[in-house]
């Protein structure tokens, strides 16, 4: 079978399945405005480097990697990779599970689960808590704003005080 | 802006990863280590199931960190979310039907992942697929009763002792002349239940480390408070 | 000797067990986590007063090192892994109300990274780097308002081991093997390849987020200004070298092919402009060390893209520094934290942390009699030597930096001293 | 086989962008999930077994559990379209855009 004068083989398929996973996280971690969808993308990417790696082991002619008695000088499968992928998944869990924990927190300190907001609300919380006056935005790129010189910068009551 | 820029860096990403790909040699993987594993395992460990093997014997250091990984992501859930059971407003009680179901099936929940752990050498399964079966079974009462919080003090002497017991088998070998973590008592005839020397224990251990800390998390997860204001 | 592995497996059973021993008795709790500490601390050392800087391999479960795990030992996994134990009893969280969830994250945090520092197989590091993520978003999110930085680390850091994890897939696919030292011999076969170089730039991304490398390292700035101080020292100190270190080994032993040393050439040398421009722009004292730190371990990747013993030795020389002041620097600024334009004068409060943090500032620019000053001058002593103009543009720009570095540095310092007020 | 992969390589991809496109949180969750056990299913196929009943028990099951219980606590947990009026847990002012 052939298509667009590529020819379709399993592992083309296989492969564009692990890779696309890989890239539609990669894209949504990037590009979700909403945390909880980040979460879901990192979940995502992650399947597809399972995969990958599941792939990785393959052998055509073999079966799954369990003697069973007689026949067990059959080829198998590489069990390496299967168990990378056993300790991967868990792993991933885990993972998920801390930033869903991390979430429920900042939905609470924060009120909100959006990620440009979260990020404004971290840096006036930043400048507040170290009693700087905030002057714009700190993500301006390099040399866009005009830095005067620490000691002639604004500086709040509080912490001139001392 | 930045959303192109990161568009491109996917949609780059993907096409060089698929160029690669293409280049594999698909379905021919070399197993220069996984080869001289599965001719070594039946000997060495003596599991039928040579993912277990590897699992456990070859890379039983890798199942550690994990179980560890396990633990710091229930610990840190906790110190984050701690304890407000006083003055969390839990969800009401479910009904009948579900309490009932979930009496009954929680003793079923335990056998079968207690089954599938037990097996775990032997078969596909183990340690980790029958701990979540466990941790369903530890959290299905939380859920049906949620004013009723997990078992806080037995839980955490499950977790804490099973993670030792891991870590303690290991010791075992190392002080009796080998290095940590390697294959202790009897082989036994590949196969049968009681095999693969201490491979079964082992794995006993994960699944209850396994089970107690995906509950725990569960349970976290479900007591925390998100103030509503 | 082979009971240098128990400081990666004692610290987990400390860890495993504190909940439990805290519940029973709340000093036994307390002391538990130092106590073991200690014992790692005396565990490397005897190994290594054992060894006599003999590097060797323990195969852990008795496998034969292809088919196992092996750790492997040599005089800069026993420095390491030494530094590591002292570090955190050093920053150990004596003060304050006991928590054993806290104490338990500390010392999964030691068990990871002193396997970091041993382990000598590919995806055993990635177990021990997520070991770290994990535990180290858990201290970091113990800050008072750190939950959205700690979240944003997480997320970054569970992203780049997914890089990682891919260049670990793409390692395999190439050479069926994930011991260090197998690789190393297949390498040059099979790994000197477009696939290969793909393999190390994922791997290096997955790994750098930690090292803080130049395009992952966006958390720095944020976790350190809201992180406890104790755990901001414990990441720009141990983590950030501990990273460096596996990227060094990774780098020497399976990937030394030419591109890729240019790749981290490029990369730390941005991380060196970048953080040192930031540094200076910087308004408070926490993220002015934090964006130093970016620049300072860029200085390190400069340096381990020199090929050659030259460059290893000036890598782990401006690290080790780094590893020293950093910490010493966020604990001392701890005292002061907040605006620099708040610091007008407030030596005169004390007078010896002021000297000390001067002391250390000097160093880190690099000022002659200090140590400072050597790794630095290893650093472009090795950068001179190198032909191609990408090396003397890297040259440029660690000079430039130097200047920048020690412009901020010492108008912090001249603001401690100052006597009156600011304008 | 190549029938079998390709389809469900199609339902992974389907539900991996249904998860990041879909407005509705809870819809989002259960397209991961089901991407989870399409995943499972490819797993058999590979001949990997044990990875195959992990990323079911795990991925399947209990990361959806995660999640879930992650959207009910944050307030995300709205079955119907978000012009609901049965919106007890939702907050009114709540971001929901994806």
């Amino acid at each position: 079978m052939t298509l667009f004068g590529l020819e379709i083989t399993l592992d083309l398929i296989l492969y564009t399945g692990a890779f696309g996973l890989i890239v539609i996280g990669a894209a949504g971690i990037v590009l979700a405005h909403h945390l909880f969808r980040v979460i879901l993308a990192l979940a995502i990417a992650e399947a597809g480097a399972n995969l990958l790696l599941v792939l990785s082991g393959y052998r055509w002619d073999a079966i799954a990697p369990i003697l069973s008695g007689s026949e067990s000088a059959a080829p198998m499968v590489d069990p390496v990779p299967q168990a990378m992928v056993l300790t991967a998944i868990v792993i991933g869990v885990g993972v998920q599970a801390l930033a869903v924990g991390l979430a429920m927190q900042v939905k609470k300190t924060y009120g909100t689960l959006d990620m440009s907001a979260i990020r404004q609300r971290l840096e006036a919380d930043i400048a507040g808590t170290a009693g700087i006056a905030t002057t714009g935005s700190q993500d301006a790129p390099l040399g866009e704003r005009p830095l005067p010189p620490a000691d002639a910068v604004p500086v709040t009551p509080g912490s001139s005080a001392r | 802006m930045r959303n192109l820029a990161s568009l491109l860096f996917a949609g780059g990403l993907g096409f060089l990863l698929m160029v690669f790909g293409l280049q594999f040699d698909f379905g021919n993987a070399p197993m220069l280590v996984g080869q001289a594993i599965q001719s070594a395992a039946p000997e060495q460990v003596g599991a039928a199931n040579i993912v277990t093997a590897v699992v456990l014997g070859y890379r039983g250091i890798d199942t550690l960190g994990e179980l560890a990984i396990l633990f710091a992501a229930s610990t840190a859930v906790g110190l984050i979310l701690g304890h407000r059971h006083t003055s969390t407003k839990p969800d009401p009680d479910s009904g009948l039907i579900l309490r009932a179901g979930g009496e009954l099936l929680m003793p079923l929940l335990l056998v079968v992942g207690l089954y599938i752990i037990l097996h775990g050498h032997l078969t596909p399964g183990g340690g980790f697929q029958g701990g979540v079966i466990l941790a369903a079974a530890f959290f299905i009462p939380v859920l049906a009763r949620p004013s009723t919080p997990l078992k806080h003090t037995g839980m955490m002497l499950i977790e804490g002792f099973s993670g030792a017991a891991f870590i303690l088998i290991g010791l075992a070998a190392l002080y009796s002349g080998g290095e940590f973590l390697q294959p202790l008592l009897d082989k036994g005839t590949l196969g049968n239940l009681v095999s693969a020397g201490t491979l079964p224990l082992l794995y006993l251990a994960v699944g209850l480390k396994v089970g107690a800390e995906l509950a725990g998390l569960l349970a976290h997860l479900a007591a925390a408070e998100v103030s509503e204001s | 000797m082979n009971q240098i592995v128990l400081i990666v497996v004692l610290p987990l059973l400390a860890a495993f067990l504190v909940p439990i021993v805290a519940r029973m008795s709340a000093s036994l709790g307390a002391a538990l986590g130092p106590l073991v500490m200690g014992v790692c601390l005396w565990i490397t050392g005897t190994v290594a007063i054992e060894s006599a800087g003999n590097a060797f391999a323990i195969n852990i479960g008795g496998f034969m090192p292809p088919l196992g795990i092996t750790f492997f030992v040599d005089r800069l996994a026993l420095l390491f892994a030494f530094l590591t134990a002292l570090l955190v009893l050093v920053l150990w969280p004596f003060q304050g109300e006991h928590r054993p969830r806290e104490h338990a994250l500390t010392l999964i945090l030691a068990a990871a990274s002193g396997g970091l520092a041993l382990s000598g197989d590919l995806f055993n590091i990635y177990v021990f780097y997520e070991l770290v993520s994990v535990a180290s978003v858990g201290l970091v999110a113990t800050g008072r308002r750190s939950s959205a930085p700690a979240i944003r680390y997480l997320i970054l850091s569970g992203f780049g081991s997914v890089l990682a994890l891919v260049g670990i897939a793409l390692v395999y696919t190439q050479t069926g093997t994930l011991n260090l030292a197998h690789l190393s011999q297949l390498a040059p076969t099979h790994l000197i390849n477009p696939i290969g170089l793909a393999a190390f730039a994922l791997i290096l991304l997955g790994v750098g987020v930690k090292a803080e490398l130049f395009p992952v390292n966006t958390w720095v700035p944020e976790v350190y200004a809201t992180a406890p101080n104790r755990v901001s020292a414990l990441l720009a100190g141990l983590v950030s070298k501990l990273a460096a270190l596996v990227i060094l080994r990774l780098l020497v032993l399976v990937f030394a092919q030419e591109q890729a040393l240019l790749v981290m050439l490029l990369l730390g040398l941005l991380g060196v402009i970048t953080g040192e421009l930031a540094a200076w722009r910087a308004q408070d004292m926490n993220r002015m060390l934090a964006y130093s730190s970016i620049g300072q371990l860029g200085m390190v990747f400069v340096a381990f893209s020199i090929p050659g013993e030259t460059g290893v030795f000036a890598g782990l020389a401006i690290a080790l520094h780094h590893l020293v002041v950093k910490p010493a620097l966020f604990l001392l600024a701890a005292r002061w934290g907040g605006a620099l334009s708040g610091l007008a004068g407030a030596a005169g409060g004390n007078l010896p942390a002021a000297l000390l943090f001067t002391l250390f500032a000097l160093s880190l620019v690099g000022v002659p009699p200090l140590p400072g000053f050597w790794a630095k001058l290893l650093l472009v002593m090795g950068l001179a030597e190198q032909v191609g103009p990408l090396y003397h543009f890297a040259l440029a720009g660690i000079l430039i930096a130097t200047v920048v570095e020690a412009n901020y540095l010492f108008r912090i310092v001249s603001t401690l001293f100052h006597r009156d007020s600011p304008a | 086989m190549i029938l079998i992969s390709t389809v469900i390589v199609a339902i992974m991809l389907l539900a991996a962008v249904a998860a990041l496109l879909f407005k509705n949180h809870v819809a989002a969750v259960a397209a991961v999930g089901i991407l989870s056990l399409a995943l499972s299913v490819l797993f058999v196929i590979l001949k990997a077994p044990d990875v195959a009943m992990t990323e079911a028990a795990v991925g399947a099951g209990l990361s959806a559990l995660v999640l879930a219980l992650g959207l009910r606590r944050l307030g995300l947990w709205q079955i119907e379209s978000s012009n609901s009026t049965q919106s007890s847990i939702q907050k009114s002012g709540e971001h929901t855009d994806a």
